[in-house]
């Protein structure tokens, strides 16, 4: 398992694509807000954690067909299947590999991305840490996506639609917790929810990705 | 290892392919596939793998004994021979891949990338992966596709070996290898088309 | 017999329409699919009929 | 398609495909008579024999449209998500292909309960949309519905798009439901409580509520059909699919 | 020229995903932002017509891959070089096709998102013909952004970062015609120069999209 | 129509692969390319056919007189048979798909999306576009693959008629087709690992 995390995590590195990537995509969402909204802060400020959430929501989206589809194609999926370590195993690590190359680092330059956006002083504690929280749940709901679509020529688009349906609640208490903590709003309720969403998809999602996975293999 | 199957039956895309196959592979031998292009070799052999649930009949052991071989050769082309090699190694739970690199003659090519390789040393690759998983039950679906004799030569040598230490293979291929084992001919284990039968509960509808 | 529907006749009438103009398509289209694999269906059935008796023939 | 069966002996037999269309055949009738009259008895009824509400004006007779396509359009995943669990568990194909045909019409019945809604809030509450919990999680279900049915399509082999939508369906009903929480949580909303309850005192008055019962009656009854319409179309093409594939074979 | 056209509109049509599938991600991306920005109409309604510009360019952008990706792979885009028709007019068909599947429909789509957001009632005309103008160099420039790309493996994302930064002149006078017009301001200039910009993408792009298909498939 | 090729070098991934090939081709007659995996037939078949531009050298008449069939096919799997060929025919300004068909034995799957055809009837689909090209001069790049004895035979009659026509072929192949023509054997073209010219400016650099 920790060879098939270090071989995910040289890939996305070597393949000069999924690690920076989705950061870029993630600054230029952040970057092109100003242009069409307007740039003056009275309107950029109190939206600009709901933005910072949405473009990493975006961002880590767009990156999620990379997570199997390489695999898939290249028969390597087929070989994980068949080797000594459970298909449940394979999605989690794939997932944490997946939150590694891109909400980690997402989570980490978000700081960064709310100055442009005139983020108020408060709020970028709380947007880094509900970042931290909820990233690892877009991951394993991404990877069960993933599962479902993988087998499909060019799922990415489809993997999109059923995706961000399943992303609501995290995305709702993720920027909830930030635009509380922008304002200064007690945010124990969401923080909480937020936490027990991430735990029990990271307990559960996995299953059914495997089951996803070996139902496309067949 | 021995290998038991007994009465599979096997489908591929919602269609009986195979019906009726029983064989058993001793230890140390080998068994060659035969059949014609579409007969269900490959079908076979992801069943046998466990890649994909038998329609009916049994066989011993279950995947965790076998190793597989398909038409693709699953490894990365950003990453060099080695690490691929060491990476199934370390997955199957072995280490030493210098063996492997020997006996399929890629301890010229342990740094290239396995994408700047030909197609031959890509499939040389491939069948060397085999060797680093440790399992017992070898199943090659063609596996001299794109390779020149020399190579052909290198695949054989390394299947002798593994028979030699007491495991054994089924190999899908159209050449003739001179495995120490028997040929199966597919064609006869063709599924017919199923007549309508009333009573069946799911027939009637497929 | 049209009721007086006040200053909300647009409102009204148009989620009448909506309603039923969905309904409608939904079901029209429904039953031409019905009837498309219907007869898609008979054809093939037919088609195999025809070949099992040509066979009978053949082999008797 | 057409001999003789043997009486079944479990219900489960009901999931044959052949005894499926006898027994869809011989009920469709049926149950497409009982649908025109609910439907055209409780639409006149609501639309023509109702007094306005003092409050909403004539716009109370959306309500006819509005509450019964909302619960069909609710009631209609959950159908699914039967269908589906049982063809998980099961390997029932009618079942899986009864989940595929319903989505459709639950897609529509959920675009005619948002549809009608944002027309009766424009007067209500002066705006054709608002970020109301009970609508949110509706629009939440469209897509949920738009999803399944965009899986349904892209996937060539039968049997293997019948497992994913089906792991789908039970994956999204559990966030679904976590989406209605989540969005309760996060606005308050304007929305009607419930109306229907068994609770004499919450209910609408008794003026409004026949013909809705009526309305909601015909609602489920279009439903029904589609669902057997479908269906039986589904079956036919699972068939003919199955034909031609063993003409290739042969 | 024709045949090309037809057929690229069949093949979207009749793959099941090219048509419907931008649409859809539209119809997220403007539902997904009231969760991440707040629900009440005082956030939305200025937001509006930038929200919706912004979600028409990135359901664009995800859709790029496909104008010339399919083609390159299956070998149709070797047989269409060395067609009797010039490459130029493969690439503004391209191009065409993916305007009638995405700008098209997005653009039809915007006024209906609108009522979403709360756009205030005046911006939506606006909305649509800044969206009619703009969305044809979208599908312009993105074509030249899949011309690059098209050799590379999963160049999706690269894609979308290389064609970004172009998309950003259409985006800020696009948005602020839409803007002016929901606000009820003068909007003359922004749209003679949306105007101008599509009509010189138009025109001299494909001559570059044509080149860089060239040289990707020596 | 007649093909002249003077000293022609190709280049692949920046390599030089092939230099000196010089050949003509008369109307009516059709050259076999032979050589082994990787010498360069399917560079300089692009080459021919102006997919790359040509290194050194000469090629008369230029593309706009060929027709390339590449490995790969080009064929939408969602559009039927028909459809596809119509459009390659429309493209090309011609408009009578039948003969097309008839040659390659594709009436009878007329109506199927291409995507459910097999290897080999796709295979035949791929064939069949060249001749509703109206193209002088044809490029095949292994078209035999996957293809059975009875469908080789068809195309081997469907190039004669087509030398017979006047026209003429240039055939990448490892088997034996019975052509009007020559072979041409390619290993002796290979270009040779460039000594160090300091003074050319490119070669020091490469
Ligand atoms: C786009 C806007 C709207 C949507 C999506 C919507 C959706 C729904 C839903 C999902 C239900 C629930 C049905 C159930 O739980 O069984 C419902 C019921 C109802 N809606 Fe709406 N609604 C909308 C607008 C309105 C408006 C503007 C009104 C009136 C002012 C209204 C009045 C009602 C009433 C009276 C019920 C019945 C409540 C019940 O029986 O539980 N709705 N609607
Ligand atoms: N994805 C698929 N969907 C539907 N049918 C398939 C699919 N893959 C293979 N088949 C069919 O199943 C049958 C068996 O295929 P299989 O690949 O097992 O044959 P094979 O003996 O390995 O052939 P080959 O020698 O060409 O490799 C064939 O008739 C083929 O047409
Ligand atoms: N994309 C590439 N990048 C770098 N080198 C390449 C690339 N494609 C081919 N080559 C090299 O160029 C040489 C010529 O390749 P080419 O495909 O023309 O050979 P071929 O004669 O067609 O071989 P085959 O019989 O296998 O089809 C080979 O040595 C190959 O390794
Ligand atoms: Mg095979
Ligand atoms: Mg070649």
């Amino acid at each position: 398992m920790i060879a098939l995390l270090k071989r995910d995590l040289a890939l996305s590195v070597r393949a000069g694509g999924g690690f920076g990537l989705a950061l870029a995509f993630f600054l230029i969402v952040v970057t092109l807000t100003p242009f069409a909204v307007g740039p003056d802060s009275g309107t950029l400020s109190p939206i600009a954690a709901g933005i910072l959430w949405l473009g990493a929501l975006l961002s880590c989206l767009l990156s999620l067909d990379r997570i199997l589809a390489l695999d898939f194609e290249d028969g390597a999926l087929e070989l994980l299947a068949t080797a000594p370590i459970p298909l449940e195993g394979v999605a989690t690590v794939k997932a944490l590999a997946h939150w590694l190359t891109t909400g980690l680092p997402l989570t980490l330059a978000a700081p960064a991305l709310g100055v442009l956006l005139n983020l108020p002083e408060p709020g970028f504690k709380w947007l880094t840490l509900s970042l931290a929280i909820g990233t690892p749940a877009l991951s394993v709901i991404g990877t069960f996506g993933a599962a479902l679509t993988v087998g499909l020529k060019r799922g990415g688009l489809l993997l999109s639609l059923i995706v961000l349906p399943l992303y609501v609640p995290t995305l709702i208490f993720g920027a909830e917790v930030a635009r509380r903590g922008a304002q200064g709003m007690p945010l124990e309720t969401p923080l909480a929810l937020l936490g027990g969403i991430t735990l029990a998809t990271l307990a559960l999602l996995p299953f059914a990705s495997a089951a996803a996975i070996r139902i496309n293999l067949r | 290892m021995e290998m038991n199957v007994t009465d599979l039956a096997c489908t591929r895309g919602g269609m009986r392919v195979l019906e009726g196959v029983s064989f058993d592979v001793p230890s140390g031998r080998a068994l060659v596939l035969r059949g014609p292009n579409g007969i269900g070799k490959t079908t076979l052999l992801r069943t046998l793998a466990g890649l994909q649930p038998a329609d009916a009949g049994s066989v011993t052991p279950g995947p965790e004994a076998i190793a597989y071989a398909s038409h693709a050769d699953g490894n990365k082309a950003v990453l060099t021979v080695a690490e691929n090699l060491t990476f199934w190694a370390r997955l199957h739970g072995t280490s030493d891949i210098r063996p492997a690199l020997r006996d399929f003659n890629l301890e010229a090519l342990e740094t290239r990338p396995a994408g700047s390789l030909s197609a031959g040393q890509k499939r040389r690759l491939g069948l060397a992966r085999m060797a680093v998983t440790g399992r017992p039950i070898w199943l090659f679906d063609e596996p001299t596709v794109s390779l020149d004799t020399d190579s052909v030569a290198l695949f054989a040598a390394a299947v002798d070996r593994h028979l030699g230490a007491g495991g054994s293979a089924i190999v899908a291929t159209h050449i003739d290898l001179g495995l120490e084992g028997e040929t199966l001919e597919l064609a006869p284990f063709r599924a017919e088309a199923p007549e309508d039968h009333h009573d069946a509960f799911h027939e009637a509808f497929l | 017999m049209m009721p007086d529907l006040g200053k909300y006749a647009v409102e009204v009438l148009s989620a009448y329409a909506v309603t039923i103009a969905l309904m409608l398509a939904l079901l029209l289209l429904s039953l031409r699919q019905s009837a498309k694999t219907r007869s898609a269906l008979r054809e093939v059935e037919a088609a195999r009929q025809a070949k099992a008796t040509a066979k009978g023939k053949a082999d008797g | 398609m057409s001999e003789k069966l043997p009486r079944p002996s479990s219900l489960w037999e009901y999931a044959n495909p052949r005894r499926f269309m006898a027994l869809s055949g011989a009920t469709l009738p049926f149950v497409a008579a009982g649908t025109t009259v609910a439907l055209i008895v409780g639409l006149a009824w609501g639309f023509f024999f109702t007094p306005d509400d003092y409050r909403q004006g004539s716009t109370v007779k959306i309500i006819y449209l509005h509450v019964p396509s909302a619960m069909v359009a609710i009631n209609a995943w959950l159908m699914m998500l039967v269908a589906s669990l049982i063809w998980l568990i099961r390997r029932h194909h009618v079942s899986a292909l009864a989940a595929k045909a319903a989505a459709p019409v639950g897609a529509t019945m959920t675009m005619i309960a948002l549809a009608t809604g944002a027309i009766w809030g424009q007067p209500m509450w002066g705006a054709w949309w608002a970020w109301d919990p009970r609508l949110t999680s509706f629009l939440v279900l469209f897509l949920f519905y738009l999803g399944y049915m965009a899986l349904w399509a892209a996937i060539e082999n039968d049997d293997t798009a019948a497992d994913l939508t089906a792991v789908l369906c039970i994956v999204g009903s559990v966030f679904a439901v976590l989406s209605r929480y989540a969005l309760v949580f996060w606005n308050q909303g304007l929305h009607q409580g419930a109306s229907l309850s068994l609770d004499k005192e919450e209910n609408v008055s008794d003026v409004f509520y026949w013909p809705l019962l009526i309305c909601l009656a015909g609602f489920v009854g279009f439903f029904v059909l589609l669902i057997l319409i479908r269906t039986r179309t589904e079956v036919r093409a699972r068939r003919m699919k199955a034909l031609q594939a063993r003409e290739r074979m042969t």
